[in-house]
């Protein structure tokens, strides 16, 4: 049972509270080293493993091992029920913090009563729970899809077509992002008729519907997608439809794209939630365990870039399908491409 | 009434006459529908549906099925891509290799079929989790290369016919084989015979055990190729991009009149619900209603049109 | 003597599933941290008995030789259905309880009617279906919410006296109240009957197309009692497309593991249950032995290779080459 | 009870199929407490009769009366009600439930609404011990029963329906002498007992025995009613077929005409102390080319299976099989159709082993030849369609045209598109297993004729049959198994149906002389 304390953070810098009325919380210091687990849901995508390679090389870090007796990571699958009972079976088995990228947001309170009763410190990120007992580490979903609203709104003086290519229905990451955009749009005052397409967060699927809307409803003076960016733009290419303003992901592929067709109208603003905060959510977890004072909601800064440059804000030789926007400079997270992906079994 | 159509199963008649009602009402929606920009493009998509439709429409003669088809095609893109990693030789073999990847998860679904007997449902869903867990770690391990082979983009959306994308020239291809291959070979009345009775087929002297392994080996190898045309027109291959496949190109074949049960359908009938399907999502996917009504006039519609032509006999 | 023998060639299905998971679940407590403590097999009997229901779903249309592709959708719409009407006070939470277990029968019974009375095949039906039931759930959540009467839903998936997991007691009931009855009453004897032989069960004078009327409507009820577990299990309702999917083709999974016959005419919807039960237990493998993250759904995936190949060995007892088909 | 009134009537009743004219304003007239026959030659529209009788089919025109009141079925459901009840001569059971389950399978007890199958069982042990089966647990399954006890089965769940009527089609086609007897014996009860029966069989000599009436159809149309053994076998034939058929049996080998068998040359075929599971044992004998050798014996004593092994079907047999001399290992069948000079088989039940029933006859005829009919792994459709043709006329196969599917056509016809099917890729060494089952005399005739001069030309024969006569009739030589082993060879004069049945009942014949002075 945390103890409500007050601000600020121990690491201020990197623990930033998500508002201003954030509570701080100080759990009772226990003896290390730790045992942490990350119960993930889906992993057969590139985020996903991404994210679970980037967990295993931020416990890997000399420093961050030194602390931790096990690390173990399950990955259940799309089925909420199954990540409930991996984190029940983690509560059961003594762990002292467990670490969930959850698969739906409001689906977690029995858990998180039972983790809070066991003493276990809960970390949520990518996906956070909707509750204040567990630490969330935020990735501010709808104000992803404001940034990309209110860069489009920007970029588009009279207003306009804009083509909206949305990610899996049912999800509230999709219906965050969606309002984030629309609201930025409406508030802009400016005209805009847009046209929404369902792109599953798939760069094939998003690029198939994609050529379907330029095809019957286009041309489109502006797009935002919140996944399968590259695929967009291959549409298009494919087309031949004009670049025009952009307002996407963090895929690799689509960097490249926006760096290379800069000069002919592609301009790009590539914004989200890098895989790497899972490592946030491990160094809050582990924080929490020393009795760190904490807050209960993290706000993590969202990698923007508008400006591209090889070798930092993409990497021309790393896959497409890598998400870049890996270094929270302000916790000391730095990954490269090659650090992650390289990751290999071996040397864990 | 030309002799072709006096021939032709009404069922296959009705399907291709849904397919035109169905443009005509995407166009009143928005008259795009009707240019041959966007039917050339949908012609294109279809060809990777009908491509790995085909190899589900022999296995479903058979009376089998084949839920592989997401990571086989997903396997086929990704081995083809990491052949091209291996420079010009495994550029040159890219495609092939990755077919050839998909033909070993046939085999593997064929000889727990055939030799094994295990219900093709289960064995192909259990080595569909399989693939998926070494793609899985082959994506987490390797650093793997994903780009797509220029020749994986010039057979996607290449132009060898100019106006006609090269994937609807394999199409053709693949699908005139298929026709011959179903109507006049050995091995097409063999599957039709296995479908009706495998055990009447096998009491015939029929290798029905080798017919059914080389029928799933050839459905793995189509589902990979797809996979690699599909890296072509994505440029690159990733993780599930083969999801989105299997219940459309299920639904296809039985739309195009296919039973379930094996032994009864015809190519041509495959070729309408290819169309069909890819062009109702397609015209649902942009008009603008909200995702649950999408979902819902997608599932009427297929109904709908089966009880239009797809009814089984009256059982008196 | 030969009473018996007859007696395990009938149950062979449901016995092998109970040895599976039987195993299965020894291997996975006897490698717990935790050991055989009623919170592990609480957790497990949670996870569990929501696939037992759909699984039992599925048996249901599987035994008429048909397959239903929407059980994982009929879940999730009765999930949305459960977040929105199993609410407020005791009596009302009791009518929404009702209203959605109605509502699964009711699209059971929609499958039903069209398969039966549309002659339709089942698989593109029930996919179509399926579709128009996930749209439903899209609009009763468009995005995740929704609550649950929390002292029911507590008391359904905790535990009857500190000790017993109240959820197996549920689909214990489940399987009294409906499985049981329907395979021993003419329209479920019908609906064997017509998996089996369908020209012939006709020729006998068999009530076929009420039989399955029934098996559909019943499955629809099986899929409502899951997606009602779900709820309680997760105090809230989601329109999850993807998870909807998983548990179609877990539940075919299932079946083929409980000695069900796809073919239709043969199987028990205990059986499926324990094929359920010993699916997930693949599933909890991966939490007691140390695997890469990476590696889990490999090994998960071979795990079920091998258990669906173990019905294989059955063929080297097999001297009648005619007796590989069916 | 009066014997006299009409239990069942049907007038004018019609029944097409598509193009098909099955029935013609057929009329029968079915008295209580009599057994009335139906013959006709295969196709004549006995079953279809028999189906719009029970509901199966609706007639396009007629009317039907039971007991004096108009009736007409919806469903055989309707007319089980009305305790009108058939034995199909494609069977009606459900493999998959057992033996029980299936007597009692429409109208089972019931205890608080659920199957009572205690009492289930009693009523179905019941059924079973009046139809003479006893022999068959009710617990077994369906599935695993051979044709015979199925036929048993069904019979029995006739009886258990209590029926006023009862119709039996072909209902005794895989039944063997004892288990015929037993039939009959029941069947002459259920007359005594005031019930109407009607009884299609093609063997006549079952026919002479039973009926009280008989009518005979031909092209759909009733073409006479008469009183049993009002009319002498020829005239029936005649009725029947449109032809006379003098002799049904073509003459055997005489050995100073052909001495065919020249012990000098390898056997084609021969077995060497075969045996497989509990169910052969020790089975050793020769097959010369241009010999027609007989398996005899009660149905299920191991016929089937020692056919399956020289199918290469069945799996660790023990033994030895030479073709002309050589040891071949039959892997299946596949190896056996190829294995030169070729075995063919022709199964015991054409609806699952024989026949893809969907399909064309034309894809039926061609199946099992297809290698030889295509070239390069393409099919030659010209000389497919001519080979085809060729078998359509060499069996007389009755059918609008080669693309009708098989299972519109009648039984016996379906029969005979098995055994061309294999004839078509001239087979030196032809299996059978019961191959006239539902066939009419007529294309017996013409059947045994064939097998005859295959024989002449070369081929070695191995033929099974239920029907003693068909033996005595067609074979040089009879193999008499029991209990998986050859009881007795019988050769020559000495295959004759007392020698067949006390071999088959495994009676020690005491001294030859004896036994044939006996009954
Ligand atoms: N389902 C069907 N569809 C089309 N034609 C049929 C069908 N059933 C029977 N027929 C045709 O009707 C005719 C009469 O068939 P039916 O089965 O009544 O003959 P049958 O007298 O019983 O012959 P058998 O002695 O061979 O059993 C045949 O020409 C047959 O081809
Ligand atoms: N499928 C079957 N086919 C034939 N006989 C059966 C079948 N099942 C059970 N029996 C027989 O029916 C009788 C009742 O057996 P069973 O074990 O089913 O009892 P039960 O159904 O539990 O009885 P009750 O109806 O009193 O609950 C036994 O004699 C058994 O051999
Ligand atoms: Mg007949
Ligand atoms: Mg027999």
């Amino acid at each position: 049972e945390p103890k409500v304390v007050s601000g600020p953070a121990d690491e201020a810098e990197c623990f930033a509270p998500w508002k201003n009325d954030t509570k701080f919380l100080s759990f009772d210091a226990k003896k290390g080293p730790y045992r942490i687990a990350l119960a993930n849901g889906y992993i057969a995508n590139t985020w996903r493993i991404q994210m679970v390679q980037t967990a295993k090389a931020y416990a890997a870090q000399p420093e961050v091992a030194a602390k931790l007796k096990e690390f173990k990571v399950v990955s259940t699958g799309e089925d909420v029920p199954a990540q409930i009972s991996a984190i029940n079976n983690f509560i059961d088995s003594g762990y002292d913090a467990i670490v969930v990228d959850a698969q739906n947001p409001t689906a977690f309170a029995p858990v998180i009563r039972r983790a809070k009763q066991a003493g276990v410190v809960l970390v949520a990120f990518d996906n956070t729970l909707d509750t204040e007992d567990a630490i969330n580490v935020n990735v501010d979903q709808k104000g992803l899809g404001a940034i990309w609203g209110e860069w489009l709104a920007s970029h588009l003086p009279q207003g306009g077509k804009v083509l909206e290519v949305r990610g899996v229905a049912g999800t509230s990451v999709d219906t965050d992002r969606h309002d984030g955009v629309q609201e930025a749009l409406a508030a802009s005052g400016k005209e805009f008729k847009v046209t929404e397409v369902m792109g599953k967060w798939d760069d094939a699927v998003a690029q198939k519907v994609t050529a379907d809307a330029i095809a019957t409803n286009g041309p489109f003076d502006a797009i935002t997608a919140q996944g399968g960016d590259t695929g967009i733009v291959q549409a298009l290419i494919d087309a031949g439809h004009p670049f025009v303003p952009f307002g996407g992901e963090t895929e690799n592929g689509f960097r490249k794209f926006c760096a290379q067709y800069a000069d002919q109208g592609l301009k790009c603003t590539s914004a989200g939630s890098g895989p790497a905060q899972v490592a946030v959510a491990m160094k809050v977890a582990i924080a929490a365990l020393e009795g760190k004072t904490v807050p209960q909601a993290v706000k993590l800064p969202l990698a923007v870039a508008s400006e591209f440059k090889a070798g930092q804000d993409y990497f021309p030789d790393a896959s497409d399908n890598f998400f870049v926007g890996n270094s929270f400079p302000t916790c000391g997270i730095n990954f490269t491409a090659q650090e992650i992906m390289s990751q290999s079994q071996t040397n864990q | 009434m030309p002799a072709f159509l006096r021939r032709a199963d009404p069922a296959v008649l009705i399907a291709f006459a849904c397919i035109l009602v169905l443009l005509l009402i995407g166009s009143i929606y928005s008259p795009g529908f009707l240019t041959a920009k966007y039917l050339l493009q949908q012609l294109k998509v279809a060809s990777f549906l009908g491509i790995i439709a085909t190899g589900t429409m022999i296995i479903i003669l058979l009376g089998h099925i084949d839920l592989s088809v997401p990571w086989a095609m997903t396997m086929g893109a990704m081995m083809g891509c990491a052949a091209a990693a291996l420079g010009p030789v495994g550029s040159a073999l890219a495609v092939p290799f990755g077919i050839l990847c998909g033909m070993a998860i046939g085999l593997v679904n064929g000889l727990g079929v055939a030799y094994l007997r295990i219900p093709s449902m289960i064995v192909t869903l259990a080595s569909n989790a399989v693939t998926q867990g070494l793609m899985v770690v082959y994506t987490g391990g390797y650093a793997p290369q994903d780009a797509a082979t220029p020749a994986m983009r010039f057979l996607a959306t290449g132009e060898t016919i100019p106006g006609l994308p090269n994937a609807a020239l394999i199409w053709a291809v693949i699908g005139t084989l298929a026709i011959l291959g179903l109507r006049r070979s050995v091995f097409g009345r063999a599957v039709f015979g296995i479908g009706n009775s495998e055990r009447a087929a096998y009491m015939s002297g029929v290798g029905t055990r080798r017919i059914v392994m080389l029928a799933f080996v050839v459905s793995g190898g189509l589902s990979a190729f797809a996979g690699t045309l599909l890296a072509g027109y994505a440029s690159k291959a990733s993780q599930s991009m083969g999801d989105t496949y299997l219940l459309p190109a299920i639904a296809a074949v039985v739309l195009g009149g296919t039973s379930i049960l094996g032994g009864r359908g015809s190519y041509v009938g495959t070729i309408a619900g290819v169309i069909l399907v890819t062009l109702l999502q397609s015209i649902l996917s942009v008009m603008q209603l909200p995702e649950a009504g999408r979902q819902i006039i997608h599932g009427l519609v297929i109904i709908v049109m089966l009880l239009l032509y797809g009814r089984t006999p009256a059982a008196r | 003597m030969r009473e018996w023998r007859y007696l395990l060639a009938e149950q062979r299905g449901t016995l092998v599933a109970m040895a599976i998971f039987a195993l299965m679940f020894t291997i996975y407590v006897a490698n717990h941290p935790a050991g055989l403590t009623s919170n592990v097999v609480q957790t497990a009997a949670n996870k569990g008995v929501l696939l037992a229901f759909v699984a039992m779903a599925q048996t249901l249309v599987v035994i008429t030789a048909g397959i239903d592709l929407s059980v994982g959708m009929i879940m999730v719409l009765t999930n949305c259905l459960a977040s929105a009407l199993v609410v407020g006070t005791p009596l009302q939470a009791g009518l929404g309880v009702i209203a959605v277990l109605a509502a699964g029968t009711l699209c059971g019974a929609l499958n039903g009617t069209i398969v039966i009375y549309g002659r339709l095949q089942p698989i593109v039906t029930t996919i179509a279906t399926g579709a128009i039931y996930f749209g439903l759930a899209l609009l009763i959540r468009p995005f995740p919410g929704g609550s649950v009467h929390e002292v029911l839903a507590d008391a359904m998936t905790g535990k009857i006296g500190g000790v017993f997991p109240a959820s197996i007691a549920a689909l214990a009931a489940v399987v009294a109240l409906v499985w049981v009855p329907f395979s021993r009453s003419l329209a479920g004897r019908a609906a064997f009957a017509s998996g089996s032989a369908e020209q012939a069960a006709y020729m006998s004078g068999l009530p076929i197309r009420r039989g399955r009327f029934l098996a559909y409507a019943l499955a629809g009820l099986c899929a409502g009692a899951g997606g009602l577990f779900l709820t309680f299990f997760t105090y809230t309702g989601e329109a999850a497309q993807v998870s909807g999917s998983a548990y179609t083709l877990f539940s075919i999974a299932a079946v083929v593991l409980g000695g069900v016959s796809l073919y239709g005419g043969r199987g028990s919807a205990i059986g499926a249950v324990f094929g359920a039960l010993a699916f997930r237990t693949i599933g909890d493998m991966l939490f007691v032995f140390d695997f890469d993250a990476l590696w889990q759904p490999l090994f998960q995936g071979l795990i079920l290779m091998v258990a669906v190949s173990l019905g294989a060995f059955g063929l080297l007892r097999v001297r009648n080459r005619l007796d590989w088909f069916r | 009870m009066e014997s006299h009134a009409p239990l069942f009537r049907m007038e004018g009743v019609s029944k097409s199929y598509g193009g098909t004219r099955a029935l013609e304003r057929a009329d029968l007239t079915l008295r209580a407490g009599s057994i009335h026959a139906l013959l006709g030659e295969n196709g004549a529209g006995k079953s279809t009769l028999i189906k719009v009788m029970t509901g199966v089919v609706a007639p396009d025109e007629g009317v039907m009366t039971l007991a004096g009141r108009a009736v007409s079925f919806a469903s055989p459901a309707a007319a089980n009600e009305a305790e009108v009840v058939c034995v199909f001569q494609e069977l009606s059971l459900i493999p998959e439930l057992s033996v029980a389950d299936n007597i009692v399978v429409s109208n089972p007890p019931t205890r608080f609404g659920m199957i009572d199958r205690k009492a289930q069982r009693l009523l179905a042990e019941e059924a079973l011990a009046r139809a003479g089966a006893s022999d068959i647990h009710p617990r077994a399954l369906v599935r695993d029963l051979p044709l015979s006890r199925r036929q048993m089965v069904e019979i029995a769940k006739a009886l258990a329906r209590k029926p006023r009527i009862l119709i039996l089609d072909e209902a005794t086609s895989a039944l063997t002498a004892s288990d015929v007897d037993k039939v009959f014996r029941m069947l002459k009860g259920l007359r005594d007992e005031g019930l109407g029966l009607l009884y299609i069989s093609h063997r006549m000599n079952e026919i002479k025995e039973l009926a009280d009436d008989c009518t005979v159809f031909r092209g759909g149309r009733k073409i006479a009613s008469y009183p049993a053994g009002s009319k002498s076998d020829a005239e029936v034939v005649q009725m029947m077929i449109g032809r006379e058929v003098s002799s049904v049996y073509p003459a055997k080998h005489r050995p100073e005409v052909a001495p065919a068998p020249t012990p000098a040359a390898a056997p084609r075929l021969e077995l060497r102390g075969l045996s497989w599971a509990d169910r052969l044992h020790d089975i050793s004998f020769d097959l010369h080319a241009g010999e027609i050798v007989g398996l005899g014996g009660l149905d299920g004593q191991g016929q089937n299976e020692l056919l399956l092994s020289l199918f290469g079907v069945l799996r660790g047999v023990e033994g030895q099989i030479l073709v002309d001399g050589k040891p071949v290992a039959l892997s299946g069948p596949a190896r056996a159709r190829e294995t030169f000079p070729g075995i063919a088989l022709i199964p015991e039940d054409r609806k699952t082993e024989g026949l893809m029933l969907p399909m064309s006859v034309r894809d039926n005829l061609s199946f099992a030849a297809l290698d030889l009919l295509s070239h390069g792994g393409v099919v030659d459709a010209p000389e497919e369609s001519a080979a085809v043709q060729r078998m359509i006329e060499l069996l007389a196969i009755k059918t609008s045209s080669p693309d009708v599917a098989v299972g519109a056509l009648s039984g016996g016809n379906q029969q005979k598109v098995v055994i061309a099917k294999w004839l078509l890729r001239g087979p030196r060494i032809i299996l059978l297993n019961d191959p006239t089952r539902g066939i009419d005399i007529g294309t017996k005739q013409e059947i045994y004729r064939l097998l005859r001069r295959l024989a002449d030309e070369g081929a070695a024969i191995l033929f099974y049959s239920t029907d003693y006569a068909e033996l005595i009739g067609c074979c040089d030589r009879v193999e008499v198994v029991y209990d998986g082993r050859i009881r007795r060879e019988l050769v020559g004069e000495e295959i004759t149906e007392h020698n067949l049945i006390a071999a088959a009942l495994n009676i020690v014949p005491a001294a030859e002389g004896d036994a044939r002075g006996g009954h």
